[in-house]
């Protein structure tokens, strides 16, 4: 029905933040190669191609993966 | 403790998968699980593109408004456009039915909005466009180690 | 083709994560590199964080709003907050200057949207609270085909 986009594995029951962070580990590591084959930092929209998902939901798995910040401190990536 | 958030964006398609990661985002918060997650994107997508379509017929100078409100583990959404209205809600809200079949539309918005939501309910006037509100109930049964 | 949003929602540090996957994912329809991203990214914390803990001291009653305006490959951003306001802003602009060496905090907020943003410029006052306008022109040095 509509679309339905599964995004690691077929357990449905999972948790976001468990799917998420995995997805946002894959984006970690697609950044990484991509870099070295593109001699560039990626666009995000050639992250989601490499990955088969959308650029917007590059940014929601990528920040399920942002080290946890404290309101009182800004981490940097 | 109540969290809410309001959103405003030009009726633009490509502007639908922005509006369902925004709410998704916002959601996460609840850490409800994929499918529930999937669904409430998939309803956001229904909505989002009703307003577009038909609410605006695609005339990028209309704005879509969504409202979110987490409560406990309750969602409170609000899918909102001020374009044309529903003439005759009864009718469409029927399976399949669809007053543009040219653009092979599958007529089944409503129905994916009542199968995913606990609750929906539309106001629509020509005057006043269109509201569509929903309610869903995200399951408690998490964790205990959270 | 001018593509706007505006967001608001409730002064919680817990939304901090959720404002800025959505400045993010609206623009991502600019194709922005992922550096670009990070930087845009980290300037909604710093002035998100910013409005809830000095604009409104946490509390939860008050309300943060950004609005964001795509036009060809330029981000026109603005974050507001209703808040306490600040009293001396040539002052507070410098570096490692924080009003709530308490929290430690760095004081380094606006030094980073500075290095981040092509353009900042911040109203403030009492009656007003504050409101951040900043401007990023994205790269458009990207492959070719597209
Ligand atoms: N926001 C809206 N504004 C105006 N008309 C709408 C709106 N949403 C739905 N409708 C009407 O209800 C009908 C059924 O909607 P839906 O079940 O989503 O099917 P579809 O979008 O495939 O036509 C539409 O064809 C349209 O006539
Ligand atoms: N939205 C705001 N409302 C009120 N005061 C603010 C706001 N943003 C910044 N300030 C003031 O400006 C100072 C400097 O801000 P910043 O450079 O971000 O450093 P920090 O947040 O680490 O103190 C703050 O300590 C505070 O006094
Ligand atoms: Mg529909
Ligand atoms: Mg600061």
């Amino acid at each position: 029905i509509g679309e339905i986009q599964r995004f690691i594995r077929d357990d449905g029951t999972v948790k976001v933040s468990r799917s998420l962070k995995e997805l946002g580990n894959k984006i970690r590591r697609a950044k990484d190669e991509l870099s070295k084959t593109l001699g560039r930092v990626p666009t995000v929209q050639e992250i989601a191609d490499h990955l088969e998902i959308e650029a917007e939901d590059v940014v929601l798995a990528q920040e399920a993966v942002r080290a946890p910040s404290s309101i009182h401190e800004t981490v940097y990536e | 403790m109540k969290n809410e958030m309001h959103l405003e964006f030009s009726a633009l398609s490509q502007n639908e998968s922005f509006a369902r990661v925004t709410v998704a985002s916002f959601i996460a918060q609840l850490d409800p699980t994929m499918d529930e997650l999937t669904e409430i994107k998939t309803v956001v997508s229904e909505a989002v593109t009703n307003a577009i379509i038909h609410g605006y017929e695609e005339n990028c100078e209309g704005k879509v408004y969504i409202s979110v409100t987490l409560e406990d583990h309750v969602v409170y959404m609000t899918i909102r456009d001020e374009g044309l209205g529903i003439t005759d809600l009864e009718e469409a809200r029927q399976p399949l039915f669809t007053t543009k079949p040219e653009l092979e539309r599958s007529g089944m918005g409503f129905t994916i909005m009542e199968n995913f939501m606990d609750d929906v309910s539309i106001d629509s006037s020509p005057e006043m466009g269109t509201t569509i509100r929903l309610t869903k109930h995200l399951s408690k049964s998490k964790a205990l180690c959270n």
